[in-house]
């Protein structure tokens, strides 16, 4: 299998999800915003970082760079999409998921270690993790609140399309978990296609042991399986709680 | 030749900075303020050469997310 | 053509220059120098770029070991062997002036530039620590008010600025203390890492070839910024301050992906980065170092605004800029990678042999100073040193007896003391994906995957130790980042460090300096760890006095095997604790 | 009762939220647009009890960094 990380002239995580790809064994290509294809790849990943510096609003910009077009027909065609961070504010912007990151309630960027409750399993990216699962993932940004209208909420709701969300050390989804005011703590949320996923924390900053949790693995792990990459035994790969050391 | 153009977040989406300006404002000493939108203000210089409807082409799709934002366009002179 | 303003001993004075220099300005050309050439010299000439007051007292330091690639002074960071081929480059910096007046920008430009600093070596930037002081800001008053503006402005423009460009802050330090009131100081610390042949010098070597300019456009932005942090803050410092500089980030990362692209190649001869006195300083020196001359033509330099004078240009310090000598006949491969970043390039000179910095403007000669003289020759100065008072002794038996209990959480509860976890939860710590103790413990701790190799770094200085005892208050901050390494896993590699203190001119300030100086010295050499450069920021002085003596402390270890690694946390219920040292 | 409070960064400032916005429109395919601007739009809802002199003094302290921007204060009805 193949993997292409895209790279806007802000991306910042670009370099993190080469890597953690790489150590899968997942041979894994940049591909430059003013490219126009990414045909032949099995996983397209959009990194966090600042797409252009970000400056009217999270991906903006970036929706509307050359490579978008390629990457919007990709995923129209069901193949596997990733956002990352801004890559989720870029696929909102892009209208490929529905909704808008806005400013974090709080006014201020938030990097922390992270609690997330694995909401729905039956979508190629958690599929190993089991349902209420609680990972440990770090998150770092400063427009991240989740927000969407009410008959848009009704539908991810209906649909199981919310995949992650906010919780304390418990898995409990209440008010003070929640890092940046998302409505309904949404870390993450699928399309209906099941097949493009945006998700606030990184975890591809969460794949190596030393860094304090391997949590994030478990998505590179789903997504690989999931595209007959790897074969793993579900029991042994499936964390309930987190696998993290601390 | 000019335009202006205001994004405002739409009522019914969460303004935290609103918010936060009011208080502000309330620990200045100011209870008149009562309330408090923030939005963004962009001002375009023009050579003359576009339509108006091509201005409001770039306000839906760039300077604004009709998702959260209204936009009001003027142009000027 | 605007004519220019005739020189008079006010304007000489009003540039910050003495009568003295300015003779000895006039000795090196020979004849009278123009508006223009005053201009550079007042800027070449400030403390801030020739450390006319410190220089003689920073050669007390330690600078050599056999771990040192690059020594300090030699080009804008020095370099350090980590093994295997791989090597860092560290430094840092002050941006305190700045930060003073637009704490927001001050920091933020703070921070591009001492990342500009570390890759213009040639090393990829991996991880930033920051060290800040401000006033007290507990109460209501209008001084307090002020510090929280400053505070929280600065954390929130080293949030903006390293976070979008991608490098995480991992760590440092702020306190609070009324010393600072009025004078916050921010110093900021950027490490990075290279292999050995890569490392870039900042000289302009070969004659014939092409200067290049690289980067944002000019603008009148802190127009002779470097003279300004070179005086006291007054009131009036507010009125005749400089255009404040604004940083974007977003620009600086593509200059830092470009010309690491760029480095890579074998297109480069030289490179410089433009900070304080940006063009002026990045032409005298390359040629300085370079043993050469070097020629620009200002009609030729990328501009934001219309209507700069060749003195605006030449002193204008607008960020995220870069020179850079091209060897001849590859300046096709600097085209391509900047019209692939999107960054505006030009060639707008040439090597010379004849040591001169001469600079035109559409081919009319409107500057023409020796290099070497203007770079390295600024008069250097033994200031008066004497101790001042003698601080107040604290009779311990004088103390009223209180309630333990309480002390100990008004203790814990003072903002130099209290969890800073307000502070770094704004900083991205962990994008690069290498960050192993996150803030929060007493050092630390990055893994540099190219490299496969554990750093740690810390920063330190009690500036309060340091008032009572300039000499043992420095020696403590070198063994304070000592132990906050030793207590990571980690051996001592090296320090960096950032002199902050009152107007040199005045005799205790001066003394405090040198005795700083010495301790750090003598802290350095106890642990066998050489300086590998630094900054020097005086006149930290408002109205109400002089700062305390700051002499920060920037540290960098090594960690030999991962099972060294420790965090200063308690981890479990029943384990055991035990005090050692004392 | 409303006031309108627009802050837009000094001339002699960079903008580099205005450089991206401008590049951002001659790529979406309008060059007619030569220059842009972005600040702040804040829309205060007003109780009438206050100054305009308070009013002043908030846009000037509060709603606006008087070292790198400048704003205007409408108030209305
Ligand atoms: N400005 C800052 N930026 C990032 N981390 C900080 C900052 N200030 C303090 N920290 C982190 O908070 C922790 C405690 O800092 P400090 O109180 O200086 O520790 P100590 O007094 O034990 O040396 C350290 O891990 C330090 O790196």
């Amino acid at each position: 299998m193949k993997a292409a990380v895209i790279r806007f002239p802000g991306s910042n995580c670009d370099q993190d999800c080469v890597l953690a790809l790489s150590e899968l064994g997942v041979k894994t290509d940049y591909v430059w915003h003013k490219d126009t294809s990414v045909a032949g790849y099995d996983l397209v990943v959009l990194p966090g970082g600042f797409s252009y510096g970000d400056y009217l609003r999270c991906g903006a910009i970036a929706r509307f760079s050359p490579i978008m077009k390629a990457v919007k027909e990709y995923a129209a065609a069901g193949n596997l999409l990733l956002g990352i961070c801004n890559g989720f504010q870029i696929l909102c912007e892009a209208g490929l998921l529905p909704g808008a990151l806005i400013r974090n309630r709080s006014l201020h960027f938030v990097c922390q270690h992270q609690n997330v409750r694995v909401e729905d399993i039956s979508n190629p990216f958690l599929h190993l993790c089991r349902t209420g699962a609680r990972l440990r993932i770090p998150i770092a940004h400063g427009e991240g609140s989740y927000s969407a209208d009410a008959a848009t909420l009704l539908q991810l709701e209906r649909q199981n399309r919310i995949l992650l969300r906010y919780v304390n050390n418990n898995g409990a989804a209440i008010d003070l978990a929640n890092p940046n005011g998302s409505v309904e703590s949404i870390a993450g949320i699928i399309n209906e296609g099941r097949n493009v996923f945006g998700l606030m924390p990184h975890p591809e900053r969460a794949c190596d042991r030393r860094l304090g949790s391997d949590d994030g693995r478990i998505i590179f792990e789903s997504i690989l399986a999931s595209l007959g990459a790897i074969s793993l035994d579900e029991d042994a790969a499936a964390p309930t709680t987190s696998r993290s050391l601390t | 030749m000019k335009a202006k153009v205001i994004v405002l977040p739409k009522q019914s989406v969460l303004d935290p900075q609103g918010v936060a300006v009011r208080d502000a404002i309330h620990h200045h000493g100011l209870p008149a303020v009562k309330a408090a939108r923030v939005g963004k203000f962009i001002e375009l210089e023009l050579d003359g050469s576009q339509t108006e409807a091509q201005l409001h082409e770039v306000c839906r799709d760039l300077l604004s997310n009709p998702v959260i934002e209204d936009y009001k366009l003027v142009v000027e002179g | 053509m605007t004519v220019e303003p005739k020189i008079t001993p006010e304007l000489v004075a009003k540039h910050g220059l003495t009568p003295d220099e300015y003779e000895r300005i006039k000795s090196i050309l020979k004849r009278e120098p123009n508006f223009t050439e005053l201009g550079i010299f007042s800027v070449m000439w400030s403390e801030h770029c020739s450390y006319k007051n410190s220089r003689k007292e920073l050669r007390k330091f330690p600078t050599t070991g056999d771990r040192v690639l690059v020594k300090a002074g030699e080009e804008n960071a020095g370099v350090i062997d980590i093994g295997d081929g791989w090597a860092i480059a560290f430094k840092m910096e002050s941006h305190n002036h700045p930060s003073a007046v637009e704490p927001f920008q001050g920091a933020a430009t703070g921070v591009g530039g001492i990342i500009r600093d570390i890759f213009t070596m040639g090393a990829r930037p991996v991880f930033s620590l920051n060290s800040l002081r401000f006033g007290p800001i507990t109460g209501d008053s209008p001084n307090v008010k002020t510090n929280r503006r400053l505070f929280a402005g600065v954390v929130s423009g080293i949030s903006h600025y390293g976070n979008c460009i991608g490098i995480p802050t991992i760590g440092g330090e702020v306190y609070f203390d009324e010393s600072y009131d009025g004078n916050p100081l921010v110093n900021v610390f950027n490490l990075g890492i290279l292999k050995h042949e890569q490392i870039a010098r900042g000289a302009a070597k070969g004659v014939g070839n092409p200067v290049f300019y690289v980067g944002a456009e000019t603008g009148r932005d802190g127009l002779a910024g470097a003279a300004f942090a070179s005086r006291d803050l007054t009131e009036e410092s507010k009125e005749d301050r400089p255009a404040v500089q604004v940083g974007d980030p977003f620009r600086e990362k593509l200059l830092l992906e470009a010309c690491l692209e760029l480095l890579a190649t074998d297109a480069v001869a030289g490179i410089q980065d433009m900070g304080a006195a940006g063009l002026t300083c990045s032409t005298c020196e390359t040629a300085s170092r370079g043993g050469t001359g070097v020629e620009i033509d200002l009609a030729k330099v990328p501009q934001r605004e219309t209507g700069m004078t060749p003195y605006e240009t030449m002193l204008s310090e607008s960020q995220e800029r870069m020179l850079i000598i091209v060897k001849k006949g590859h300046e096709k491969t600097v085209c391509d990678i900047f019209a692939k970043w999107d960054l505006p390039y030009a060639e707008v000179g040439v090597v010379k042999d004849d040591g001169m910095m001469r600079v035109l403007n559409h081919g009319q000669v409107v500057a023409e100073i020796p290099a070497r003289q203007l770079a390295d020759e600024a008069p250097l100065y033994d200031r008066e040193a004497k101790a001042g008072a003698t601080p107040p002794q604290l009779d311990l038996a004088k103390l009223a007896e209180g309630d333990n209990h309480a002390a100990l959480l008004s203790l814990l509860a003072h903002p130099s003391i209290a969890s800073k976890n307000w502070v770094y939860r704004q900083y991205d710590h962990t994008v690069r994906a290498g960050t192993v103790v996150v803030p929060g413990s007493d050092s630390a701790v990055f893994l540099v995957r190219e490299a496969n190799k554990l750093l740690a770094a810390t920063s330190d200085c009690n500036g309060l130790y340091c008032a009572l005892d300039p000499r043992q208050g420095a020696r403590i901050a070198i063994a304070e980042g000592a132990r906050n390494l030793a207590c990571a896993g980690a051996m001592p590699l090296a320090v960096t460090d950032n002199l902050n203190f009152g107007n040199p001119h005045k005799p205790e300030n001066f003394w405090q300096l040198r005795e700083s100086v010495e301790g750090l010295a003598e802290g350095c050499r106890a642990f066998d760890v050489p300086v590998t450069g630094g900054n020097v920021s005086l006149y930290n002085e408002s109205p109400a006095g002089a700062i305390d003596p700051t002499p920060t402390v920037g540290m960098v270890g090594i960690i030999e095997e991962e099972r060294h690694v420790t965090s200063s946390y308690f981890k479990a219920a029943g384990d055991a604790i035990i005090l050692i040292g004392g």
